[in-house]
């Protein structure tokens, strides 16, 4: 035929099919839509919250200060973040190795964003139907209508959401002025549109193709699946053979639970059939489940032809929760999250950096009374105003701790970081090592004040 | 069959050399991440000594542990997908001792001071004068294999070996032109700001070629044969693989932004390094995708677990390559640890965790057993070797945005606030961190060591499949 | 630009090449005209089993490239990168460098506005003054003159009101902008070892008594032939030349007995660098307050 | 596309092509370089190593120093405060090879002449923590036994001055093996460290 000879003309490049999931009610989309509003209500209230006279969470860049709640961190600090990184690694393991994909399907901010604004889609322009309708609609005043207003809530929201980002790194009361009077800098500007943009990107427009393509941790975590992970999944045994139609399922002997109607891929926001097994796209919404569970009970039969189960319970064996591997996950995170909590707990209002004075080491006073000066970086990371006390020891030497007048009875404000030269003197004769180590203290002077200890070297005269 | 016999043997020695390799270079690597963190432990000996073994670490875990594996399966690879013998049989001999040779030298070399301190091209004149030997005779048993082949086609792994091989073949001659002083002194023919370029441009792309178009290969042959899986894309194969191979070579000089060298060329480094990311990503999505259609397998095998997580590393190394060769993120970036842990995501996450998981393919196959002794023991490696990785590049990530903060951290009168002893001690910590991450690691290859030892002195011998006899 | 036009344009030419060689790759890749390669099939092709689909790629993919090709050619428009093309911006390094550090000394000079006009000795009672004289004195000087300023062997106390040139509010300036480099040349020879441990006996005999008689005489007679002419005939040393009162136990190099016999054998120079290119005028002004804070209250 | 069945059947015609298209970017970026006076030519103030400088700077390339010592300041503020004038291009001429370094466990180092006093280095090189306790830097208390080599020294003085024309005068090259016939390694590393970066002065005002 003709049409043999005529080569194809075939795009290399696929266009998205554009998913219009269905909406689907029922236990999981509860469950979802709590955690969804409950985190997207967090995001936007936290960065108005006030503590203690200033924002409860800031973190001030420009100043290299980090304030949540009642603690400062300092750049000195950051291991505190790296621990947190640590936790939450292990606890997607955990959570993962247990639940499967709980993260992606209810508390990714890929997923939370898309279902905000899918949310928006279906006020502004109904339901699945009616959103199909309106796409092959032709650009009439409704479609214009209806488009531009959809756009227009997404593009607000979108600027609200970069704007609310930006305030965690800058004084959001202060910033929510600017903006009113037009006074934004222009750094500001940019990221507020620059997330702005960011997030209408991810939610409208991009959605399930950064799943499906771009996120890494939606891999790591299917490499964390085994027999005893919870996964959505269609009951095979029970669902086949799907047969449609009352008619046709009265003439078939002994019918499968499955009525065909689509239900579940026209709920999937990824655009998947879960019939077809477990599949990397699924990011575990259950979406699936209830419409299902919806659609059996409708037709009298019972719920959980699409359930959560295990690949062990579906081979008819039993799921077991305390397995090896999770034990090792909830020891180690224990370890870890204790670690933390104890470190955070026991965190200084105090730290000290100790530095020798570089081309001068050591003099003598008199000619019986040795000195060493030690610039003491002292920062009171606390919030109350501060003195400290100063002590040496070291080898049984004793060691007498001057401070410059100026500088004696000087307190520290909140905040504030001293540099203070500090002399050490030694008797000559107690001295015998050329260099020896020396133990500096510093203690606030209050009740229960911190102290720290550092080490550092002590210069005497060099032996011959 | 003799000579069929050889092919399998050839491949043998060069897998076996991974191994043994990739141990010491880690355990070198751990041993001086210690250093960091108590500086104490070089004993005032000068072959221990931090400075003198992190070339040994690093020459031995890319071009030791990496080179061997990219050899031993280029050739597995190539007389498989070429359905001939691999040419020249005494020539590929020489290849194995020859390397082998390459990297005694570097050992005997390193730890002692004879080096050209030039990163990853520390190998005194001699050794690279032998190495050129070498790495020709390599480019002849392998192109002549490919001569001999079967196969109208070459297949995309082949591609991505050959230009591993010419590439790296012109990265080494043009960066280590040297007039030498004496039997282990040279100077390069390139001054200052030139030689810094042809250095980086030659650090760059061993990245690029050794670690990523080498490796590559290694994916697109060992991935659909794990899963048993078509390649997902033949075009998006060929799409990227040029866009890859030509945009790598131009991003070196963002080794080098805001340096002495000329602002024209910082840009065009920074711009190229950009455009580069499209093309990297096409090779994960190609990985991916044809992983995606044995979606199930992944709970149950863990050499493709290590290989979804390293396509996973790969994607997230290369996505991060880009953004830090931004001059802005750069100028935080640059000089601190994130870089070390932007490094390790790539080598451990992608190029050491690959390699592992086609070892684990491999060695059945090499010594005709039916399966590795214990597939939970491969999951064990899967675990630790993951861990290690997190806690690796969490302590590094973090401690390099640190030291970025506190270096540029100055008062209002102009004065900095931290002095750079103060950087070093909050450092500590992470180095500690970092350390235990390496350790988890190389525990995971002593995991991987005992359970190929166990399998080789396993009995199962696998019966011939059919249509496995070639 | 140091580039002649021939290597600029070469530049060019390449860097044009291959981004236009990328849009192009992408453009003819986007669209095919063939019998073959349907997706959703094999290539038809089997190595060792592998076979290939030919499945399309994800558009995002395509714009993602696309973006990044645009970027290149709107960033090499605005900074310079093709050859001796400044680039629209005009922007270099070195100029975003003179711009930060210009803001930097901007919001110096405003922190300086309230107490840089002041003479020196009326500016020491200004608190905030002194806080960035502190901060400067640590950034700049104590890794010689220590941390409380009171030196070290071979680096003078800035504290103890005994000074080489002088310290009045001028000198500190001056000594500050431009250095000092004092000299005592080497007398071994001149006097021998004798004639050294005389002058050295002679001289320590002003901080401590006890001293051998006659080691005195014959050493005060040598120097005033030959130690005079810097030191003084009282030894009290002379701001003009930097040469150290010898007689107020305070000691610049000897902190041990035999340290004076060496500096007078061999010499001894010192060396303080001039800061004038290190330092603005006004961060030396203020510097030099916080030096003469610490004799003068 | 169709094109490539012809360049993937032919391993000669994918070999050449791989080879043009790798070669392109070394062209484009290294071989201009080769001919921009800012980067070629010496700063007026430089002068090419001594004898001493020079054998030091063998000890601290082959101790491995670049490993966690920059020698590049870069153009920001903080690095200027830090380590004085920025790094340029016609500083470096005489380098070869360039020690610039890519990671600072250390400080940068490029305009470290100057800034402390031999015996602080000498401390510092035997036995770091005796002058910075915070530092995590090796111990090197060899180089203090361990005497240069002057014959490899003055060899590699002539390389220079034959192949690279650095401006050796001949009283240079003919008393290099005496001048320096032994000194210690330390000796040596510490000239080197006190001549870097003094081409131009530190200023940053």
């Amino acid at each position: 035929m003709n049409q043999d000879k005529q080569p194809l003309e075939i795009q290399l490049y696929e266009s998205r099919k554009k998913i219009h999931p269905r909406d689907a009610k029922g236990f999981f989309q509860n469950l979802r839509k709590l955690s969804l509003f409950t985190l997207l209500g967090i995001f936007y209230f936290i960065p108005w919250l006030n503590f203690d006279g200033h924002q409860a969470i800031l973190f001030d860049l420009p100043e290299r200060k980090f304030y949540i709640f009642s603690i400062t961190f300092w750049p000195q600090d950051f291991i505190f973040l790296s621990w947190a990184l640590i936790i939450a690694a292990f606890t997607l393991f955990f959570v993962t190795a247990l639940a499967g994909r709980v993260w992606c399907g209810f508390a990714c901010p890929q997923t939370v964003w898309t279902e905000l604004f899918v949310r928006i889609e279906f006020w502004i322009e109904g339901n699945r139907n009616k959103r199909i309708k309106l796409d092959k609609r032709k650009w009439d005043w409704y479609k214009v209508k209806t488009r531009g207003l959809k756009i227009l809530l997404w593009l607000l929201l979108a600027l609200w959401t970069g704007f609310t980002f930006v305030g965690y790194f800058s004084p959001i009361r202060e910033l929510f002025f600017n903006v009113q009077t037009w006074s934004l800098g222009p750094w500001e500007s940019f990221w507020i549109v620059f997330y702005g943009l960011a997030t209408y990107g991810n939610a409208g427009f991009l959605r399930e193709q950064v799943c499906l393509h771009m996120c890494p941790y939606a891999r790591f975590q299917s490499a964390m699946f085994d027999k005893d992970t919870l996964i959505i999944s269609y009951d095979v045994e029970r669902g086949e053979p799907r047969i449609a139609g009352k008619k046709k399922r009265a003439e078939a002997d002994n019918p499968g639970d499955c009525i065909e109607c689509q239900a579940c891929v026209q709920v999937c926001p990824t655009g998947i059939d879960i019939r077809d097994g477990l599949q990397y796209e699924c990011i575990a919404c259950a979406a699936c489940i209830d419409v299902c569970d919806e659609v059996m009970d409708k037709i009298g039969k019972p719920k959980g032809l699409i359930k959560y189960t295990t690949e062990n319970q579906e081979n008819g064996g039993k799921t077991h929760i305390m397995r090896p591997r999770i034990m090792v996950y909830m020891l180690a995170l224990s370890i870890f999250i204790g670690l933390f909590s104890y470190t955070l707990y026991s965190r200084k209002n105090i730290a000290v950096d100790v530095l020798r004075d570089r081309n001068s080491f050591f003099r003598m006073v008199g000619s019986k009374t040795i000195e060493n000066v030690y610039k003491l970086k002292i920062m009171n990371k606390g919030k109350t105003a501060q003195q400290y006390d100063i002590t040496a020891t070291g080898n049984d030497v004793e060691f007498d701790v001057v401070i410059d007048d100026k500088f004696k009875d000087r307190k520290l404000a909140a905040g504030e970081v001293l540099n203070l030269p500090v002399k050490v003197r030694a008797n000559r004769k107690d001295i015998s090592r050329h260099i020896q180590n020396i133990e500096l203290h510093i203690k606030a002077i209050n009740e229960g004040g911190d102290e720290v200890t550092e080490e550092t070297k002590y210069f005497g005269p060099r032996k011959k | 069959m003799k000579f069929e016999q050889f092919n399998d043997d050839i491949v043998k020695k060069f897998t076996m050399a991974t191994i043994i390799w990739g141990i010491i270079g880690m355990l070198v690597g751990v041993f001086i991440a210690a250093q960091l963190a108590w500086p104490a432990l070089n004993f005032d000996i000068p072959f221990l000594t931090f400075s003198r073994l992190r070339p040994l670490h690093t020459n031995a875990v890319i071009f030791a542990f990496g080179g061997n594996a990219l050899i031993g399966t280029s050739f597995y690879v190539v007389y498989r997908t070429c359905k001939a013998n691999l040419f020249a049989p005494k020539l590929a001999s020489f290849v194995f001792w020859g390397y082998q040779l390459v990297i005694v030298g570097a050992v005997l070399t390193l730890p002692f001071g004879y080096t050209q301190s030039r990163e990853y091209a520390e190998l005194i004149w001699p050794i690279d004068v032998f190495l050129t030997l070498v790495w020709v005779a390599y480019a002849v048993v392998y192109f002549g294999t490919i001569v001999k082949r079967q196969e109208k086609h070459i297949y995309v792994a082949n591609w991505f070996y050959s230009a591993f091989i010419i590439t790296i073949a012109l990265l080494h001659i043009v960066n280590n032109l040297q007039i030498p002083v004496n039997w282990h002194l040279s100077y390069s023919v390139y001054p200052g700001a030139v030689d810094a370029l042809v250095q980086w441009w030659y650090g760059h792309n061993a990245v690029g070629f050794f670690l990523t178009a080498g490796f590559l290969g290694m994916m697109y042959y060992f991935i659909p044969k794990q899963v048993g899986k078509p390649v997902y894309s033949y075009r998006l194969s060929i799409v990227h693989f040029w866009a890859l191979i030509s945009s790598y070579m131009w991003a070196g000089p963002h080794h080098l932004q805001y340096t002495s060298l000329p602002d024209w060329a910082q840009s065009v480094g920074m711009v190229f390094s950009l455009i580069l990311l499209a093309p990297s990503w096409g090779g994960m999505i190609n990985g991916i995708m044809t992983l995606s259609g044995a979606w199930h397998k992944l709970r149950d095998d863990p050499i493709i677990k290590l290989m979804i997580v390293s396509l996973s590393f790969y994607g997230m190394s290369t996505f991060e390559g880009p953004m830090m060769a931004i001059k802005t993120v750069n100028a935080l970036s640059h000089y601190t640890d994130w870089t070390i842990g932007h490094v390790h995501s790539g080598a451990l996450g992608w190029v050491a965790l690959i390699t592992v998981g086609s070892i684990y393919v491999l060695i059945p196959k090499l010594w005709k057993k039916e399966a590795m002794y214990s597939t939970s023991l491969i999951n064990v490696h899967f675990w630790i070797a993951t861990l290690g990785i997190v806690l690796y590049i969490a302590s590094m990530w973090i401690a390099g945005v640190m030291q970025g903060l506190m270096w540029r951290d100055i008062n209002a009168d102009g004065t900095v606030v931290y002095s750079f002893a103060e950087s070093v001690k909050a450092t500590y910590p992470y180095y500690v961190a970092r350390m235990l991450g390496g350790l988890l690691f190389l525990g995971g290859m002593f995991v991987m060591a005992y359970n190929i030892v166990m399998t080789l002195r396993s009995k199962g011998d696998a019966k011939p499949l059919v249509g496995e006899a070639a | 630009m140091e580039m002649t036009n021939f290597w600029s344009w070469w530049i060019i030419i390449l860097i044009v090449i291959h981004v236009v060689g990328y849009a192009l790759l992408l453009q003819k890749t986007s669209k095919l005209k063939s019998e073959k390669h349907k997706p959703g099939e094999t290539t038809g092709h089997t190595w060792d089993g592998i076979e290939e689909y030919n499945n399309p790629l994800p558009k995002w993919w395509f714009y993602l490239f696309v973006l990044t090709i645009v970027f290149t050619v709107g960033y090499l428009a605005y900074y310079p990168g093709m050859g001796n093309f400044k680039g629209v911006s005009g922007w270099t390094s070195e100029k975003a460098w003179k711009e930060e550090n210009d803001a930097v000394l901007a919001k110096r000079a405003e922190l300086f506005s309230t107490f840089i006009d002041k003479p020196i000795p009326v500016m020491i009672k200004d608190e905030k003054a002194m806080a960035i004289g502190e901060r400067l004195f640590a950034n700049h000087c104590s890794t010689c003159h220590g941390s409380d300023a009171q030196g070290a062997q071979g680096f003078p106390n800035l504290a103890d009101d005994d000074w080489l040139y002088g310290g009045d509010a001028d000198t500190l300036v001056a000594s500050i902008t431009n250095g000092r480099n004092g000299i005592m040349p080497p007398w071994g020879a001149a006097l021998g070892d004798e004639g050294v441990n005389q002058v050295a006996a002679y001289v320590r005999n002003f901080s401590e008594e006890g001293q051998d008689e006659k080691l005195v005489t014959e050493g005060k007679a040598k120097f005033a032939m030959f130690c005079a002419a810097c030191h003084g005939a009282d030894a009290k040393g002379n701001h003009m030349l930097g040469a150290p009162n010898l007689t107020d136990d305070i000691w610049l190099h000897s902190y041990d007995s035999s340290m004076l016999e060496m500096v007078i054998n061999d010499g001894i120079s010192g060396q303080m660098p001039a800061h004038n290119e290190l330092l603005d005028a006004n961060s030396i002004k203020v510097l030099a307050a916080y030096i003469y804070s610490l004799t003068n209250e | 596309m169709i094109e490539h069945s012809k360049i993937e059947k032919n391993i000669g015609l994918m070999g050449v092509l791989i080879a043009i298209v790798v070669s392109m970017a070394g062209i484009a970026e290294i071989i201009p370089l080769m001919f921009q006076t800012s980067v070629i030519e010496a700063h007026p103030n430089l002068k090419p190593y001594t004898a001493l400088e020079l054998a030091g700077r063998d000890v601290y390339i082959s101790e491995g120093c670049y490993n966690c010592h920059s020698q590049q300041i870069r153009p920001f503020v903080d690095e200027t405060l830090r380590y004085g004038h920025y790094s340029q291009a016609n500083e470096f001429v005489y380098d070869r090879p360039f020690q610039w370094g890519s990671k600072r466990t250390g400080p940068d180092l490029h305009r470290v002449g100057g800034k402390y006093s031999d015996e602080w280095h000498e401390y510092h090189l035997m036995d770091p923590r005796s002058v910075v306790p915070e530092s995590n830097m090796p111990g090197y208390p060899w180089l203090a036994e361990d005497l240069v080599d002057a014959e490899q020294t003055a060899a590699g003085m002539k390389v220079l001055h034959d192949w690279f024309d650095h401006p050796y005068t001949d009283e240079q090259l003919a008393s290099a093996k005496a001048d320096i016939e032994g000194k210690t390694k330390l000796e040596a590393v510490i000239a080197y460290l006190q001549v870097l970066g003094t081409t131009i002065p530190r200023s940053y005002k």
